[in-house]
């Protein structure tokens, strides 16, 4: 039977017209060369909306903390308080007031003047209308106080170390008393750059402001493009469609980019990642079956197989970047034989714990290493995976219905709220209550010891296992400066990016 | 009369013109018939072995395996294929042959069980639908269960999924179960059409002209004849149910680690495919082949059960 | 260029894996003009014949031997489909079977016929429109401009029959095979359809082969019979010499059991087996009247030990009075439609033991008297008693009981067994219903497997493995395996070979006087009807429009429609008297 | 005609209320709310409380489910207490993106599955009928995003002809629509054009039986000719219902598509309103598409009888 002629025919058609579109539009899409002014920044967590005073998560002040907003003071790369907004600030000889004194000249994106008037507003603000808990980093405020245009008194209730730190937070942003009636949908700061376009769940584009109080940053207009699939970021990082990937979430595809096209910078976060136990019930609310987990977990194993060898290990809930870092990884060394003693003394052989893990790519793989090293230990993990965030959250946070959980906890410096009683790890915090107390109102140096025992004191009482601290890896284009290594603030500022 | 134009299988007629008395002689013997009807079937025999493979494969992952589907090497991460390792190693130096054998386990499972479901749930929807559709009354009852069809075709499975995996935390469980009831309209569909082809026929008049009720006609007469276009529904939903276990695990919602499955496997491979594409080639090998088998498997039974197949051959 | 308008020689086919050929050297050769007709039943390869000249064998089988059509060089066997398809409706065309299904049912009428001239573009394109007109109303089209418009589900089997003609002669073709065009036709249409057969045939003086098991059809259109049997030709002639002294014993069985009016001394039909008595088609007198007590011969014979006539006066085993059914209109999606009179006032009765022979074509409402007297329907007004039970009062207990007193046997051997059942269970069902226990319902199957003359192997094969006339015989033991008391027929042998036929009616003619049965038997064949029934009606258009004895109906009809009916039925003496 | 319509439109509404009632139940199943995922790790019980009455979670159901049923009829969707956006624009661009996606990759199954199906089906006995037939069984079993992955690593990071992501609306630029829209759709159109294959391959071998197509070849037509002119459309019902039921399935089915190749779609919307818990986007997404399947289920009861006049006729 000879192939029918009508049949080829029509197939033959088909394959022309896909090629002819295919061919004619391509030209005219790769020829971008005059860019050297913008520039597109892959992220993968993406912002529900633009108001982090009502919702918590890493994304919206990753996107508007020193791009659109700005505090009075920011954090250095070293993690040193550095001036913002205010020029230049005093401390009272009791250390309970603090005067700052404001930049002149500087503009909100809609054009009103930033005066003394618009900072009390903001943080008293914070006290009254904020839903996201870290208000509470406000709570030590007593008084705020605007004797002219440019200056602002600020009293705190006792002397406190950590407040100024948390000023260079989100919650230091400092909003136009006329800019917050629609935070969800349009913020209003004083940053290098204003928002041009929020496609919701696609992405941000920003645009430079030419009336920017400071010096003028390199790039005008900056895209972040938002993917859930981590994969399809690095693709679009090797087609060149972006040029930058802020965090890979697959570190395994690094190693794709040891090329002179690209720079891989690996730094450090305040993203501790901590395989959590109930220390309120459960099987491990025995210190004794708590040990027998820090024995039998090997943490280099764990970083290498789930997250490639990317980011360092950690003895402890603070990161190298934090001023009272001490590096406590000799505390609970890997000893398997040790751990299947602990067991047996605990008399936890065999008996099942549920390991309720997020469906988070980090979470999951973690969770397959660490429920293998412990069954070769005697210790039976049930693995039930959770949604994130909505059902870790609803069961694990909120509920406790947990033994064992694993999540990166990724606010700065948050050892303390993270090992509070009513915390969902359920730590016995009487003991570094006080301590943290006394450290606070102390001076610099009472207050770095005070940390640095609570840290020493929470990883001896083996609350959790620090496996390692979260990377940022963010892998970009050979020809672009300015690329931040440690990721010590919620900000990803984008005024410091450019092309050679 | 004109016989039928078909040579090889038309039946002699009971001419009995030189031999045999007044009675018939025995039918003839259809040697014919049978080796064509053979032939006809090599697709079953076909999916039959690989359809056995794939049982194999999982039943003797109960008993025996290379090495403990949990257990890790990291030092042998990542490696292609070796004596050690047939089908090499994944991204924790677990052995991917291994986990093949176990998710055989759980690729067949979530295929028969997702089946079963919307089998066993679809078929007699259709069926009572087109028997009330035959009643004077049902008509509106058959336009009732049929909307609610659409309804749960419109529903996304997806939807359904997710709801599941959340109240009842993510799992092949929820899965299974969520692909299966999103399979129920198709066979509610093929069973009512089937159905009421079986219901207008001639024998079925028969049979009630002989006092057979309704239900023993159900289960008598229709259930066998559309025996054959429920298998061929079941062999492509088996496919289909595979394949939306992996884009499942895909959202974090299918079978979750440690628990082997191809799918997942298929999934995790995602981002080695430029690099150690082996990954995703032996899941996606042995998925093709269970596929391929049960469609087979399903194309050869419809041949062994379809009345045309046998009206031809009358 | 053979002078011959057809030359067909060693024509052989033996199909893949098989080693009895269905087509055994066959050789034939028509003159031009010359009307050949071709004889044989299912089985005897006579369509396959036909087919191999149109090159329309199925693709899996192959023919040797040579075929060769005046005004075409080279044998058409070996010629490509191009080729061939440049023959069809040009020199040679065909004319199927089944007008039901054998024309697009998404393209209009027109369309069809226009595309035939098209194709083969003897008329210039502007003159289609007119010639389609023309060839419409050749064919005797009623209204032919509209019938161009309409789609073929719009009309009726006759006259997609004459749709299928018009197009196989649209371009005159040199040669026309008809295969058994009227089989599936009415006995009216029937006729009708012969004739404008043969007069268009003439017209274009084309010569024809024309299929059919039918003697007596293919008496009335041919000159000269070929017979076939089993794949072979047993025997060819005039009709003439055919029908007064056929040489092969085959031939003479099937002139034998093809007539009607011929029975043995016991009164019953004529089968192969039984042929060698018959002593030919008595040629009628011009005095009608021998016919008629012929045909009482038969059914004396049947009535005598049938038990009571009607004349004893005992009350009618089966009363209709004033019957009618209405159909409301409900069309598909609820739309309403018109309403039906499938009945109007149908009045009748049944004595036991009786058989009364029901007459009329397709829409005569013939069936939907059947579903109400089997209590599948009730009538909507009039009421009908059958045994102590009234119908249309009737509870559905009293419908059951009325149901396993009054047993169906239906017409499509192939359609009313269900393919997925062996024959045990087929028979037995009728048991079941009525919950009679295993070992008597296996007792009584038994029995009946072996009053139809089927071994009892066959109870547990499947139906496909069955020929159409012993499928009928599981349909005939299923009835009466409840020992009804009334046996219904629906055109139980219409579907069957002539030869099969007679052994069904014999052995139907048995078993009414071993079980002392009343039978209703329903047919569109007068000359069956007049075979086995002492009573008849004839119904048109849900009236009965006539009824009588069988004789006094045959020997003087009343009604214009009954003498048509009568006229049209092909009867082998009368066909023969015509060419005597 | 209007008895059927009528029906048809009773029909429609009932189905619609229906599914709110259901897809509104099965909200109230998930746990986890909105207020929880909003505030995160660092959320407090009052909190939390705090963000529910803002959201307004704290009225009864019923009392919901009216508010949200009386907007819906105005054709308001309401406003996402997550995002703080209204939800009908969201739902009306996202549907446009997956509806351009979903219709193309069933019109390329169809483009492919036709031709490839009646070849097969016409040249059942040679070896390219049986490896066509072959090909389609396997092609099933490919997962989209597997066909999606390796098309991206071939033509988009070696061959480089197409972006390996993204979505470029149409008005923004043709070209770099198109551009987008090819691999998503070839990786879609593959498992669909299998499927569709072997069910034309079925309805061609059925029709190829029919007495009509004998006719046709006794017309002077040969074997393929008589196919394609009488044949095909025949052969056209089965594969509109079949294609229509995918075209439903797909509507969400695309969303792992969505998220490999970046594309807006309303799966994605859909996946990313369930994880906030943003039930009022949740109850709007799903609302649509069941009307749209409605509205698909439609369209396939009118397309059939415009095919077949018995049909028509009757209706």
């Amino acid at each position: 039977m000879k192939t029918p002629r009508i049949m080829t025919w029509v197939a033959g058609a088909a394959a022309v017209s896909l090629l002819l579109t295919a061919c004619s539009a391509g030209a005219s899409d790769s020829g971008e060369d005059a860019k050297k002014d913008s520039m597109t920044i892959a992220f993968t967590a993406e912002p529900v909306n633009l108001d982090f005073t009502s919702t918590s998560g890493v994304a919206i002040p990753e996107a508007l903390m020193e791009n659109v907003y700005e505090s009075l003071v920011r954090l250095d790369g070293e993690g040193e308080i550095q001036p913002a907004l205010a020029k230049d600030w005093s401390l009272s000889d009791d250390r309970t007031t603090y005067t700052f004194e404001l930049q002149e000249g500087v503009k909100f994106s809609n054009g009103a003047d930033l005066t003394s008037e618009d900072v009390k507003y903001s943080y008293e603000r914070v006290q009254k209308d904020w839903k996201n808990a870290l208000k509470s980093k406000m709570d030590i405020v007593k008084s705020i106080e605007t004797p002219d245009d440019d200056t602002v008194n600020i009293e705190l209730k006792k002397p406190s170390n950590t407040w100024l730190f948390n000023l260079t937070s989100l919650v230091g942003a400092v909003f136009d008393t006329e800019g917050t009636k629609d935070l969800a949908n349009e913020a209003i700061g004083t940053g290098p750059f204003e928002i041009e376009k929020f496609t919701r769940g696609q992405s941000i584009d920003f645009a430079a402001r030419d009336d920017y109080w400071g010096d003028k940053p390199a790039l005008n207009s900056v895209q972040f493009k938002y993917f859930k699939d981590a994969v399809s970021a690095s693709n679009a990082l090797k087609s060149g469609e972006i040029d930058l990937v802020s965090n890979l979430q697959a570190p395994e595809l690094a190693d794709e980019y040891q090329s002179d096209d690209y720079q891989i910078v690996s730094g450090t976060t305040n993203g501790e990642v901590v395989l959590s136990m109930n220390n309120a019930k459960g099987i491990f609310k025995d210190k004794k079956a708590r040990e027998a987990v820090m024995h039998a977990i090997d943490r280099k194993a764990v970083l290498d197989t789930a997250w490639a060898g990317y980011g360092e290990l950690i003895g402890s809930m603070v990161p190298p970047t934090d001023p009272y870092y001490e590096d406590l990884t000799g505390v609970w060394k890997y000893d398997p034989k040790k751990a299947k003693e602990l067991v047996d003394e605990a008399g936890i052989k065999g008996e099942e714990f549920s390991f309720t893990v997020p469906n988070l790519p980090y979470a999951k793989a973690i969770s397959e290493i660490v429920s293998a090293q412990l069954e070769e230990v005697g210790l039976k993990a049930k693995v039930t995976t959770q949604e994130f965030p909505a059902v870790w959250l609803d069961k694990t946070f909120t509920e406790h219905d947990f033994d064992m959980s694993v999540i990166n906890h990724a606010e700065p410096r948050d050892i303390l709220t993270v090992f509070s009683k009513d915390y969902y790890i359920g730590y016995d915090d009487a003991k570094i209550k006080k301590i943290a107390e006394k450290a606070d109102t102390g001076t610099e140096e009472e207050y770095i010891s005070g940390m640095k025992e609570i840290a020493k004191t929470i990883t001896d009482d083996a609350a959790s296992d620090f496996l390692f601290l979260f990377p940022n890896l963010v892998i970009a284009k050979a020809d672009i400066e300015g690329v931040p290594a440690n990721r010590v603030s919620d900000a990803f500022k984008i005024a410091d990016l450019s092309w050679k | 009369m004109s016989e039928m134009p078909t040579g090889a299988n038309s039946p002699r007629d009971d001419v009995a013109l030189d031999v045999s008395a007044a009675t018939a002689s025995a039918p003839e013997p259809a040697t014919g018939r049978r080796r064509s009807r053979l032939r006809l079937n090599s697709s079953m025999i076909i999916g039959a072995c690989l359809v056995v493979l794939i049982l194999g494969l999982a039943l003797v992952s109960f008993v025996w395996t290379p090495y403990g589907p949990s257990e890790i090497d990291p030092v042998a991460r990542l490696r292609a294929g070796s004596p050690a390792h047939p089908f090499g190693t994944d991204r924790f130096g677990r052995d991917t042959l291994t986990w093949v054998m176990y998710g055989a386990r759980i690729t067949l499972m979530v295929g028969v069980v997702a089946v079963g479901i919307a089998l066993l749930i679809g078929t007699p929807i259709g069926i009572v639908s087109a028997i009330f559709a035959k009643q004077p009354w049902g008509m509106w009852i058959d336009a009732v269960i049929m909307r609610a069809n659409d309804i749960l075709l419109a529903f996304p499975a997806l939807l359904l999924a997710i709801i599941f995996a959340a109240v009842y935390s993510p799992g092949t469980g929820p899965a299974m179960v969520a692909v299966g009831i999103a399979a129920i309209p198709g066979f509610a569909r093929v069973a009512r059409s089937g159905t009421l082809q079986v219901l207008g026929s001639e024998y079925v008049r028969a049979a009630r002209a002989s006092n057979r009720r309704i239900p023993a006609i159900a289960v008598v007469h229709v259930l066998p004849n559309i025996a054959g276009m429920v298998i061929v529904q079941a062999s492509v939903a088996f496919a289909i149910s595979v394949l939306a276990e992996a884009g499942l695990s895909f959202l974090g919602l299918g079978t979750q680690a440690p628990v082997p499955s191809w799918g997942r496997m298929l999934q995790e491979s995602q981002q080695f495919l430029s690099t150690h594409p082996e990954l995703a080639l032996w899941p996606g090998l042995f998925i093709a082949l269970a596929v391929l088998g049960f469609n087979l498997l399903g194309d050869g039974l419809r041949d062994r059960f379809d009345p045309k197949m046998d009206a031809r051959g009358a | 260029m053979p002078e011959n308008l057809l030359e067909v020689r060693n024509l052989t086919i033996t199909p893949a894996g098989a080693e009895v050929p269905v087509l055994d050297d066959v050789s034939l050769s028509l003159a031009p003009g010359e009307r050949v007709g071709l004889i044989g039943e299912s089985g005897s390869g006579k369509s396959l014949t036909a087919l191999s000249v149109m090159g329309l064998l199925p693709e899996e089988l192959h023919a040797q031997g040579t075929v060769s059509l005046q005004g075409h060089g080279g044998n058409l066997l070996e010629a490509n489909e191009k080729t061939l398809a440049g023959l069809r409706s040009d020199i040679v065309s065909m004319v199927f079977q089944e007008p039901m299904s054998a024309l697009n049912p998404l393209m209009r009428i027109g369309d069809q016929i226009a595309e035939v001239l098209r194709i083969h573009g003897r008329v210039p394109r502007a003159q289609i429109p007119g010639r389609v007109r023309e060839l419409l109303a050749e064919v005797h089209m009623p209204d032919p401009d509209s019938a161009r418009f309409a789609y073929p589900h719009q009309m009726s089997g006759g006259q997609r029959q004459r749709v299928m003609l018009a197009i196989a002669l649209a371009n005159s073709p040199r040669l026309l095979i008809c295969d058994e065009p009227t089989t599936a036709l009415d006995v009216t249409v029937q006729r009708r359809m012969l004739d404008l057969i043969a007069e268009r045939v003439a017209a274009v003086e084309a010569g024809l082969l024309f299929i059919t098991h039918d003697l007596a059809v293919v008496a009335g259109v041919c000159d000269r019979v070929i017979v076939m049997y089993r794949g072979r030709i047993v025997e060819t002639g005039t009709v003439t010499e055919i029908f007064t002294a056929p040489r092969h014993e085959y031939t003479r069985g099937l002139l034998a059991s093809s007539d009607l009016e011929a029975t043995d001394d016991r009164g019953r039909l004529f089968t192969l087996k039984t042929a060698l008595d018959y002593a030919g088609p008595r040629v009628p007198t011009r005095d009608s009247s021998t016919d008629a007590n012929r045909a009482t011969d038969a059914n004396r014979a049947a009535d005598g030990q049938g038990g009571a006539a009607s004349a004893t006066g005992s009350a009618p085993l089966i009363e209709v009075s004033d019957v009618t059914r209405v159909f409301k209109g409900r069309g598909l999606f609820g739309r309403r439609r018109s309403d039906v009179t499938a009945l109007g006032s149908i009045d009748f009765s049944v004595a036991a033991g009786e058989r009364l022979g029901i007459v009329g074509e397709s829409g005569s409402g013939k069936s939907t008297l059947l579903n109400i007297l089997s209590g599948l329907d009730r009538p909507t007004t009039g009421h009908v008693r059958v045994g102590d039970i009234r119908v249309e009062a009737a509870s559905s207990t009293a419908l059951r009981a009325l149901r396993e007193n009054l047993q169906i046997v239906f017409q499509d051997p192939f359609a009313s067994l269900d393919p997925r059942m062996r024959v045990a269970d087929i028979i037995a069902e009728p048991l079941v219903a009525a919950g009679v226990d295993k070992d008597e319902r296996s007792a009584r199957v038994e029995e009946m497997i072996a009053a139809v003359d089927l071994d009892a192997q066959s109870l547990r094969r499947y139906p496909h493995q069955f020929s159409g006339g012993q499928r009928q015989r599981i349909s005939i033991a299923r009835a009466l395996v409840t020992r009804p008391q009334i046996l219904v027929a629906d055109e139980p042998v219409s579907a069957l070979d002539v030869s099969v036929r007679a052994q069904v009616l014999n052995l139907l003619a048995d078993l009414l006087e071993d079980y002392a049965l009343t039978l209703l038997f329903v047919s569109h064949d007068l000359g069956v009807v007049k075979h086995l029934c002492s009573q008849v009606i004839v119904m048109k258009d849900g009236q009965i429009v006539e009824s009588g004895a069988t004789e006094d109906i045959y020997a003087n009809p009343q009604e214009g429609y009954t003498r048509r009916l009568i006229a049209a039925t092909p009867s082998l003496a009368d066909a023969l008297a015509a060419t005597g | 005609m209007l008895t059927y319509a009528a029906n048809r439109a009773i029909q429609f509404a009932l189905s619609l209320i229906v599914a709110s009632v259901v897809v509104f139940a099965l909200m109230s199943l998930l746990p986890g709310n909105a207020a929880q995922v909003a505030l995160g790790t660092n959320a407090t019980p009052e909190a939390v409380a705090a963000l529910e009455v803002q959201y307004g979670l704290d009225r009864p159901p019923v009392v919901r489910y009216f508010d949200w049923v009386v907007g819906m009829l105005g054709g308001d969707f309401g406003t996402s207490y997550v995002t703080g956006a209204a939800i009908t624009p969201v739902i009306i661009d996202s549907v446009q993106v997956t509806a351009i996606l979903v219709i193309s990759a069933i019109a390329l199954s169809i483009l492919i599955a036709v031709p490839l199906g009646t070849f097969a089906a016409l040249e059942q006995r040679s070896w390219i009928g049986v490896t066509i037939s072959a090909a389609s069984q396997v092609g099933i079993a490919v997962p989209n995003f597997l066909a999606a992955i390796i098309l991206v690593i071939v033509f988009s990071l070696t061959l480089g002809w197409f972006p390996s992501q993204g979505w470029m609306a149409p008005i923004e630029g043709v070209g770099g629509f198109l551009l987008r829209l090819v691999l998503p759709v070839v990786s879609l159109a593959l498992v669909q054009a299998a499927i569709l294959t072997r069910y034309v391959r079925s309805a061609v071998l059925d029709v190829m039986r029919e007495d009509f197509i004998r006719t046709a070849r006794a017309k002077g037509l040969t074997r393929t000719k008589a196919l394609f002119v009488h044949g095909l459309r025949n052969a056209a019902i089965p594969v509109i219902t079949v294609a229509g039921v995918q075209l439903a399935t797909l509507l969400v089915g695309a969303v792992i598509i969505e998220q490999i190749f970046v594309l807006p779609g309303i799966g994605s919307e859909l996946v990313r309103a369930v994880a906030n818990r943003d039930l009022i986007a949740v109850q709007g997404i799903v609302m649509v598409l069941v009307l749209l399947v409605l509205i698909i289920n439609l369209i396939v009861d009118i397309l059939v009888p415009v095919v077949d006049p018995r049909i028509r006729n009757a209706a």
